[in-house]
């Protein structure tokens, strides 16, 4: 199945997105996810540990099951004000 | 009674809608906060400062945000305004403003909100300077 | 660098006017407080506050204040502009607005400036109502 | 000498006036000056505790001596803000 990902700040520069779809497994989770991504951008790997996750602009956790179309955003630190 | 102000704009924000918000003829003290773009940082010259949001979760979160002011102190009305996109040096970022019967209340929930809209709504901001271009996340310099 | 702002006017208080005077493009945070007339006060309607000042000794206390700040904590400007004369609910008796680098020196100014403000400088208030009038003298109700 | 005397807040209600004229002793103090005006308007007497008192536009003790033609000012706990 396929799902939106989105990301934001400098994982933008580690993708050279900010914004794709992704084949993942039916079940996969958002952890299963990430480590996919991982996978094919290396420089994804250490932000595992700072990261937070949202799916359809909520947020999950890594064990979050998802689903085809939905919109998952990984969130660096934030940094408003 | 008007209502809260949240807003999440690329457009400049309005201190005065602000302020009208949350002014109420039963409140005698409003405190307002404004973040604004410096024109160095660490002795460093910066240009601009370039804001990315995730609107949509951005805004729940802020709404979050005021919902839980309101459970801590008793508040008049509230204004959480965030901007985004490219923003110049002396420009308004963020503009928190809340109003209570006295000035305490106010001083704590404003001080509060920025607090913890600057540590928990996801939005980012990249300094542009004359040296290149580096993204803030948290303590972290990207 | 714009001057700081000190004022007593009997003509109502420009908070635009107070923001332009503390906004600095080497600040990053402002924090404004407006004191406001309350339509009531413990439960009774109050019509009017009738603000007495005595002018030169209460400018000389409000620049004062702003040095003692500027003592106290790295800011950049200072807005402090006390209305007299008679005001109605939900009008600005009082405006004080800081700039500082970072936001926490413009949060503990503000709120020190206010609270000395309120303490020390030679201004009253009468309280008119439909019962009657009273003048406020710190916690005496006379 | 006459010195000429500010009242503030309720002290106005007492004494009917807001600034008036008042002949003192040559040498006189301002705690002179309250201990007379408390003598003629006796409901003064119970704010000596709380009153502070300015002589030209500035405070000064209740042993500030007066000389002809100053404003002293009689300034009752504040309440501004």
């Amino acid at each position: 199945m396929t799902v939106r990902v989105l990301f934001f700040a400098s994982l933008q520069n580690v993708v050279g997105s900010s914004e794709l779809p992704f084949d993942v497994a039916d079940g996969a989770t958002a952890s299963d996810l990430f480590q996919q991504l991982s996978l094919r951008w290396q420089g994804l790997g250490p932000y595992r540990k700072v990261l937070r996750v949202a799916c359809g602009a909520e947020f999950v956790g890594w064990d979050h099951v998802l689903h085809a179309g939905d919109e998952v955003a990984l969130l660096p630190p934030v940094s408003g004000g | 009674m008007v209502a809260d102000l949240i807003q999440l704009t690329e457009t400049p924000i309005s201190v005065d809608d602000c302020l009208n918000a949350v002014r109420r003829d039963d409140c005698g003290a409003v405190v307002l906060f404004l973040g604004t773009v410096r024109n160095q940082t660490g002795g460093q010259p910066v240009d601009r400062l370039d804001y990315q949001a995730y609107p949509p979760l951005a805004l729940t979160e802020m709404e979050k945000l005021a919902a839980e002011a309101r459970a801590k102190w008793t508040l008049g009305n509230l204004a959480l305004w965030h901007r985004h996109g490219s923003l110049g040096p002396g420009e308004i970022s963020v503009c928190v403003a809340v109003s209570s019967g006295h000035r305490v209340e106010a001083f704590e929930a404003g001080r509060w909100l920025i607090d913890t809209l600057k540590s928990t709504v996801p939005l980012w901001k990249k300094e542009v300077g004359p040296d290149g271009e580096v993204w803030i996340e948290g303590d972290a310099r990207v």
